[in-house]
């Protein structure tokens, strides 16, 4: 019995060996994936101008030394047969200006892989060209040659494969979302406006002459499997950095790993008190641990809560959240009475409702997001409850979508957010959103893609000054020493080595009725956190 | 007092949502020997749907909920015609429900426009209508009074079909002896599709009941299968009553645990086991080697 | 990993060695196994550089340890039992693991400590297993599992800092094996070990007596065999084997939210398990590494735009084993491999999925055999 | 009264009727639901079996039962005294007593539902009393079925339990596993202690007169032969007391008549013996001491002559035939 066992296992996996062959072997399968889910991200985009940014574009020029990197990585020490076969296999299919470089890469390999070890020098390709269809070998390694019908401002690249992830035309860059998951119907739009921003970059003109070669994953809220996805970019992909990545709970494990790998990753969310820690990681939404403070004293002062309760999401910041709101309403003899943790599955709120009630509670604070929030309302509704002070709570609530899910139960809720809420309508806030709705008509603005926008922002723009000689060292230094960045969004970033809370900055929101509808007003801020750490 | 008494409708409150799965569960188990762990996906199914027609597509909340029971009923019938038929045996069975569960809580993801959907509000025309529980500082939704109202009825419905109707007694027989009722002549394709039928309609029912309290997603009422399925075991998978008890046993004190010993953190989510070996014990002291143990019952 | 290279064949050898008489030495039998375990070894060495194309060696790492897992569940049909415990010890596996590590320990004292760790809570759900059969037992290890996850590893320990993040000190994994390459070699390794001792186990006397058990406690127990210090050892094996999976969890992952531990993750490997064959060895492993890894390449592939399609794909391909091979994997090889090699079809093929003592078929069956009282009159 | 005669030859007849209508049953039951399927082997299999076969043939064909004929000790091996169980409100047994003797054949027949199974299981562990003792071999038996087993309980089961899957030899190798592991002779034979597990089975299998392939998985083999290989099991297990639970049912007029036979050499040989029956005849002939149980209570006990003029079993049989 157990003997034909081992013979099915056997037999399975030959099938799977000779399945696996033979999709591994073709570059061209590859390469068009590439391009077909670079096309996908384009969908999205309103293609402004014959010669703007496509997905179709930069997709193809990454194609080929992507097959390249394939083919070499399993072929071990032969890139350039590697790259020559990938130039083959890619060049009818993309038909771009692939043959050029795989035709240097003859000489000295332009794959991901042996880019980092190449340390940058020697051969130079042709500058970013837009579907400009050379013949193959035609170039060759000429360095610098300008591609006439390339997008207006594109300067040529001069500099080629500078560290890991650079070519001479592009730049891969990492980011991960949300975009499923318990908090994915609303944690998509947490990317996009990083990811506009990303792409308006590319469209007028890329990073001196180099494009940005986005790649995208889904960790569904789950920090498990962004450290997955994330691996899976450092290690496989290659990527050259991380940039806004706005899900907590890959931010937290991610910055030790991008320390230890030392990978910058521009632009965290910095919800978490662990980012802070980080040399290689660089916050620019305020923590929860600031939004505590704040709320905390805001409400003390303003509503004089003296009884709080706090419902949690139970991860570390929701503790520190809890911890944080204590220490600051304690200094206005108010307290905690008690804080519950709550989990997707099992939310609790309906016994955290009527503990509220019983303790004579008149504040209710939160650290969740809005789909257990509105659970949570809707419970009190039930129950025909409401605190004095109605329920407050950190960034996570400040979405458009929350006041649609409560509806009229959950007005007065205050939330706490990093940027100018969207009623302000300042001009930084009115240029961001014209960036952002370019791409993404129809984003819900919260503070998340408001920092996904200053992150990538402060990412484009820091490549930009490094001029040619992009390396991850080098962008690490820049940023390290930003100061005064005008977000235009309220807070300016500034950092510097070591100290990289940059953002200490809230602003309060809170849910009133504005005709049949419910919405989020400003009704404080800004608000320099005076408790925050100074590290 | 009134905290007391507040326990006590909590605790009730969330004792029917137990029951109402636990019970769809234990009918199909003593009646065809299969574990139904679709329970939670055949809801999650209809109730999307009835979310869908609603909200997407304009249809008013009854015909649309209407639509959605109807989806799962329909459902259930085709599972056994085409599924549970077609299996030799109960265990076999079980892992078809084991498949469906799989398949249909996918399946939310699958549906473009339902797509990467956590939570979904899903308001019944009862919403903001409340009934204060005199004495208790403390009032009820309308949503809960008609969840609370259908678990009565169910229960009812349920005792009146095995008692009265030729079908129950034709379920009992099966559930009491399958072997005999086959040789009596009593037909499996008689009682098996009412069965799945009336399983699978309940559990979009207790879906459409529980969106309107909660919101309408497709994780929490797997969380709430699972649980239900521990009390169960109260009933030995074959009573009703003793699986109701079970039930609210378990959300009573669960309830209790949660606000009058708030700091003891974890003893709330560990009743299911520790009622799980009081039943054990229980079940020990009174010398039955096993539950269920055909190789040594009775000649 | 070179030194791995050279290792694997051996690894493998023993488990394929043919153990049927050789009656000439060049004939198609032979040929096709060998063509077959050289290919087979050769596609276990290089799978990770194979998949390259479509993701990281992360997504085939982690798909070895879903193997575990299910080897686990699949373990357990043996005593025709399903447990939905196997994802509670894998937790504690990994607490572990985490704590040896703080405490410094090296790898090679990690692992067997683990294995020792594993056998108290096997024990436990033993005491169960004596009492309860089929769907009683899963549900008792169904409580079991939503109190560890719960109360033990959410509310007390906090394992990695509860929901994803980072209270605690990650997880490491051991010296050498830092790269997802390297690692699934250590992986791949114990995997196959894992495999060959349950085989091992399977073709014994244990393995007759576990038939025997299954076939009839009653029967089994008045020969005077103890149904109790099988299943227990059952239960050990496939405690040790999920423990362990889940020591190697927490070193590939380093940091775990608690929420990984759910019980309803349980019943998804129970589904994996059941597709590759409950009861058999070389089925659990592929419908592990399968079900385990193709999501994860799938993630990487679609640049996580096609999310949660693998849980609906997993139940179809489910439903289907159900349906038209209640044997899994392991059936549907053993027919291939007939089929290549030319021998003749097995024995009537019985399912080794029995987890219910209540059957009516089979009681029905039993009961039609015997005849109609009142024949005496 | 019929103790040491070899049955009588008007009992054989009426037992062979009795097992003729009760064969014919089966058989027109069978039909259906698989049983009697025959089975492909491999031919090497066989083949590997080619030499014990042979072996067994010259040892079993002239014989066909061991022969040898000792001077065996009788006396008593069980005594259960007030055995009750119930379930819920049943009184499947109610203060039952029996006692056994070495080289004896205990019946205890009943009408159905009497609670002979029930007693069967007591005795076997399978079931837990609720009151009475059982002292077995000098000592009170209880613990696991297990640990009875190896105490020397053998058993069969009223419907076949063999181990489906396994060859017909696995199962009896099985058994004798049993046996050595639990250091027990075989009381009647004692040589077979001395040969390998597969030559003893598959001497004790041709014994009960299992004629068939014994590479066959057991789940394949016709309803008799279910019985023959049972019995055959639960010998190899080195009983000193054979419990079987109607195991003539369902056997045809020749395997009926060579059981029978069967079970009074054994018992000549020393093995006690407890025989399950509900239908008189046949257990008339071979008991040596009858216990009528009827509702979970001993209604009569005594030699089959006694218990043949009984007012009160006569009731109990003829008061519920129809």
């Amino acid at each position: 019995m157990a003997y034909l066992g081992s013979r099915r296992l056997f037999v399975l996996l030959t099938a799977g060996a000779l399945a696996s062959a033979a999709c591994g072997g073709s570059a061209a399968q590859r390469a068009a994936l590439k391009v077909q889910s670079q096309n996908q991200a384009g969908t999205n985009a309103a293609a402004p101008g014959g010669g703007g940014y496509s997905g179709g574009d930069a997709g193809a020029s990454a194609a080929p030394a992507e097959a390249g990197a394939a083919t070499s990585d399993v072929a071990g020490s032969s890139p350039g047969a590697g790259a020559s076969s990938s130039g083959s296999a890619a060049s009818p299919a993309a038909g771009s200006n692939s043959a050029a470089k795989s035709s240097s890469a003859a000489a000295q390999p332009a794959t991901r892989s042996a880019a980092g070890s190449s340390g940058g020098s020697g051969a130079q390709s042709s500058g970013a060209g837009a579907g400009k269809v050379l013949p193959g070998g035609s170039s060759g390694p000429t360095p610098g040659a300008p591609t006439p019908g390339g997008p207006p401002g594109a300067g040529s690249a001069v500099g080629g494969a500078t560290d890991v992830g650079v070519t001479a035309n592009s730049i891969k860059v990492g980011h991960i979302g949300i975009y499923s998951g318990p908090v994915g119907s609303f944690g998509d739009d947490l990317s996009y406006a990083g990811r506009a921003k990303l792409q308006e970059i590319n469209d007028s003109g890329g990073i001196n002459g180099r494009k940005l070669d986005v790649l995208v994953r889904d960790d569904a809220w789950d920090g498990t499997k962004g450290m997955n996805a994330a691996r899976d970019l450092v290690e496989r992909e290659h990527i050259f950095a991380f940039c806004c990545i706005m899900s907590v709970n890959t931010s937290d494990p991610l910055t030790p790993y991008a320390d230890e790998h030392k990978i910058p990753h521009i632009g965290a969310d910095g919800w978490g008190e662990p980012q802070y820690k980080g040399a290689w990681t660089f916050p620019v939404s305020a923590s929860a641990v600031t939004e505590a403070h704040m709320l905390a004293k805001y409400q003390a002062e303003k509503q004089g809560a003296k009884r709080v309760a706090i419902i949690y999401i139970n991860n570390p910041t929701g503790r520190a959240y809890v911890k944080a709101y204590e220490e600051v309403i304690k200094k206005f003899n108010g307290e905690v009475v008690f804080s519950q943790p709550a989990t997707f599955d099992d939310p609790g709120t309906t016994t955290f409702i009527a503990q509220a009630r019983t303790q004579n509670i008149d504040t209710i604070s939160t650290y969740l997001d809005p789909g257990i929030f509105t659970r949570l309302v809707r419970e009190a509704a039930a129950q025909n409850y409401k605190p004095k002070n109605a329920f407050s709570g950190a960034a996570g609530l400040y979405f458009q979508v929350t006041p649609n899910f409560t509806g009229p139960n959950g007005e007065g809720t205050i939330a706490a957010t990093h940027w100018v809420t969207n009623d302000m309508d300042t001009p930084g806030y009115r240029a961001y959103k014209a960036v952002v709705e370019k791409y993404y008509p129809k984003i819900d603005h919260s503070t998340w893609t408001k920092g996904g926008f200053v992150g990538a922002s402060i990412f484009g723009n820091a490549l930009k000054s490094l001029g040619l000689e992009v390396t991850r060292q080098r962008l690490k230094d820049t940023v390290d020493t930003l100061s005064n960045f005008e977000t235009g969004l309220g807070p300016n970033i500034s950092f510097s080595p070591g100290h990289h809370r940059a953002n200490k900055t809230i602003y309060l929101a809170q849910i009133q009725r504005s005709g049949d509808k419910f919405e989020f007003k400003y009704i404080a801020g800004p608000l320099v956190d005076e408790y925050a750490e100074t590290n | 007092m009134t905290k007391l008494i507040q326990t006590l409708i909590i605790g009730l409150e969330y004792g029917c949502v137990y029951s109402l799965i636990a019970m769809g569960m234990v009918l199909v188990y003593r009646t065809t020997g299969v574990l139904n762990i679709a329970h939670g996906g055949i809801g999650v199914l209809a109730g999307f749907i009835a979310w869908d027609l609603n909200t997407l597509r304009g249809w008013p909340y009854f015909p649309a909920i209407g639509a959605g029971i109807l989806v799962a009923v329909a459902a259930g019938l085709l599972f056994e015609r085409f599924i549970v038929r077609r299996l030799a045996a109960p265990a076999l069975a079980t892992v078809a429900t084991l498949a469906l569960f799989l398949l249909l809580q996918g399946l939310v993801f699958v549906v473009p426009w339902w797509g990467n959907t956590w939570g979904q509000v899903f308001n019944s025309p009862f919403a903001n209508k409340q009934v204060a529980i005199p004495g208790a500082d403390y009032s009820v939704s309308w949503d809960q009074l008609i969840l609370f109202g259908n678990v009565l009825l169910f229960f009812a419905g349920l005792y009146f079909i095995l008692r009265r109707t030729r079908v129950g007694l034709a379920m009992r027989a099966v559930s009491d002896d399958p072997t005999a009722a086959r040789l009596m002549g009593i037909r499996q394709k008689l009682v098996a599709p009412v069965v799945w039928g009336l399983a699978f309609g309940l559990s979009g029912l207790t879906t459409m009941l529980l969106a309107p309290i909660l919101l309408l997603d497709n994780t929490s009422l797997t969380a709430f299968t699972l649980k239900a399925l521990t009390v169960t075991f109260v009933g030995g998978l074959i009573s009703l009553p003793l699986t109701v008890l079970g039930a609210i046993t378990l959300s009573m004190l669960e309830v209790s645990t949660q606000l009058y010993l708030p700091n003891v953190k974890g003893l709330s989510d560990a009743w299911p086991f520790l009622i799980l070996i009081v039943v054990l014990v229980a079940r020990f002291a009174r010398g039955t080697k096993a539950l269920e143990d055909t190789a040594v019952a009775p000649a | 990993m070179s030194t791995v290279m050279e290792r694997a064949p051996s690894e493998l050898s023993p488990e394929r060695a043919p153990a049927a008489p050789k009656r000439s030495p060049l004939n198609r039998r032979t040929i096709l196994r060998t063509i077959g375990l050289t290919v087979l070894t050769a596609f276990v060495l290089t799978m990770p550089y194979d998949m390259n194309w479509a993701g990281s060696a992360f997504a085939l790492d982690y798909g070895v340890i879903i193997g575990m897992v299910v080897l686990s569940v699949s373990v357990l049909g043996w005593i025709g039992e399903f447990t939905l415990a196997v994802v509670a010890q894998m937790g504690f596996g990994l607490v572990v693991v985490n704590l040896l590590q703080n405490a410094g320990m090296p790898f090679l004292i990690i692992i067997p400590v683990v294995i020792l760790s594993s056998i108290p809570i096997s024990i436990l759900l033993g005491v169960f297993a004596l009492r309860l059969r089929g769907v009683y037992f899963a549900i008792a290890t169904l409580a079991f599992g939503y109190m560890a996850q719960k109360t033990f590893f959410q509310s007390y320990l906090g394992v990695q800092g509860g929901f994803g993040g980072t209270d605690s000190k990650a997880i490491s994994r051991p010296a050498g094996f830092q790269g997802s390459e390297s690692f699934y070699y250590l992986l791949m390794g114990s995997l196959l070990l894992m495999a060959l001792i349950c085989w091992a186990v399977n073709k014994s006397w244990i393995g007759t007596s576990l038939t025997a058990l299954r076939e009839s406690e009653a029967a089994f127990s008045v020969l005077g065999h103890s149904p109790g210090a099988y299943k227990m050892f059952t239960i050990c094996l496939s405690g040790a084997i999920a423990t362990v999976a889940g020591a190697y969890f927490g070193m590939l992952q380093g940091l775990v939210p608690s929420n990984y531990f759910q019980p309803a993750l349980a019943v998804l490997y129970f589904g994996f398990a059941v597709a590759g064959g409950m009861g058999s060895v070389g089925g659990a492993c592929v419908a592990g590494i399968a079900f385990g890894a193709i999501p994860k390449y799938f993630d990487s592939l679609s640049e996580g735009k096609l999310v949660g399609y693998d849980q609906f794909f997993i139940g179809v391909v489910a439903l289907a084993v159900v349906l038209w091979a209640p044997g899994g994997f392991a059936y549907i090889g053993r027919r291939i491999w007939h089929r290549l090699e030319g021998s003749p079809p097995a024995a009537p093929e019985v399912s080794t999925f029995e987890i219910d003592v209540r059957d009516p078929l089979a009681a029905a069956a039993a009961a039609g055999a015997e005849t109609p009282d009142g024949a005496e009159a | 009264m019929s103790g040491r005669e070899i049955f009588s030859p008007q009992a054989r007849q009426r037992a062979a009727r009795f097992m003729a209508e009760r064969g014919h049953a089966v058989r027109k039951g069978n039909g259906g639901n698989g049983h009697g399927r025959t089975l492909v082997l491999d031919p090497a299999k066989l083949a590997r079996f080619e030499p014990v076969r042979h072996r067994l043939a010259t040892q079993i064909a002239e014989g066909g039962l061991p022969t040898r004929r000792r001077r065996v000790e009788k006396r008593e091996i069980l005594n259960v005294a007030d055995l009750t169980i119930h379930f819920g409100g049943v009184h499947a047994l109610d203060g039952v007593n029996l006692s056994a003797r070495t080289a004896e054949i205990a019946g205890v027949i009943g009408p159905n539902g009497a609670g002979k199974t029930t007693f069967f299981n007591c005795l076997s562990g399978l079931l837990t009393p609720d009151r009475g003792q059982i002292s077995f071999d000098g000592h009170r038996l209880n613990g696991s079925p297990a640990t009875r087993g190896r105490h020397g309980l053998g058993r069969t089961f009223q419907t076949p339990r063999l181990f489906g899957t396994l060859s017909v030899l696995d199962n009896l190798i099985f058994g004798c596993r049993t046996a050595d592991s639990a250091r027990r002779e075989y009381v009647f034979d004692p040589g077979l202690r001395r040969i390998s597990h597969r030559e003893r089975s598959v001497r004790l299998a041709r014994m009960v007169g299992f004629r068939g392939d014994l590479a066959a998985p057991a789940g394949s083999l016709p309803f008799g032969d279910l019985r023959t290989v049972e019995l055959a099991r639960a010998l190899c297990g080195a009983p000193s007391l054979l419990m079987l639970d109607e195991p003539a049912s369902g056997l045809d007029v020749g395997q009926a008549e060579d059981f029978v036979g069967l079970l009074r050499s054994l018992s000549d040989l020393g093995l006690s013996i407890l025989l399950i029956e509900h239908d008189m005849s046949l257990v008339m002939g071979i008991c040596d001491h009858i216990t009528v149980l009827d509702f979970g209570q001993v209604i009569a006990e005594g030699t089959p002559a006694e218990i043949q003029r009984n007012e009160l079993v006569i009731e109990a049989y003829l008061g519920r035939a129809d």
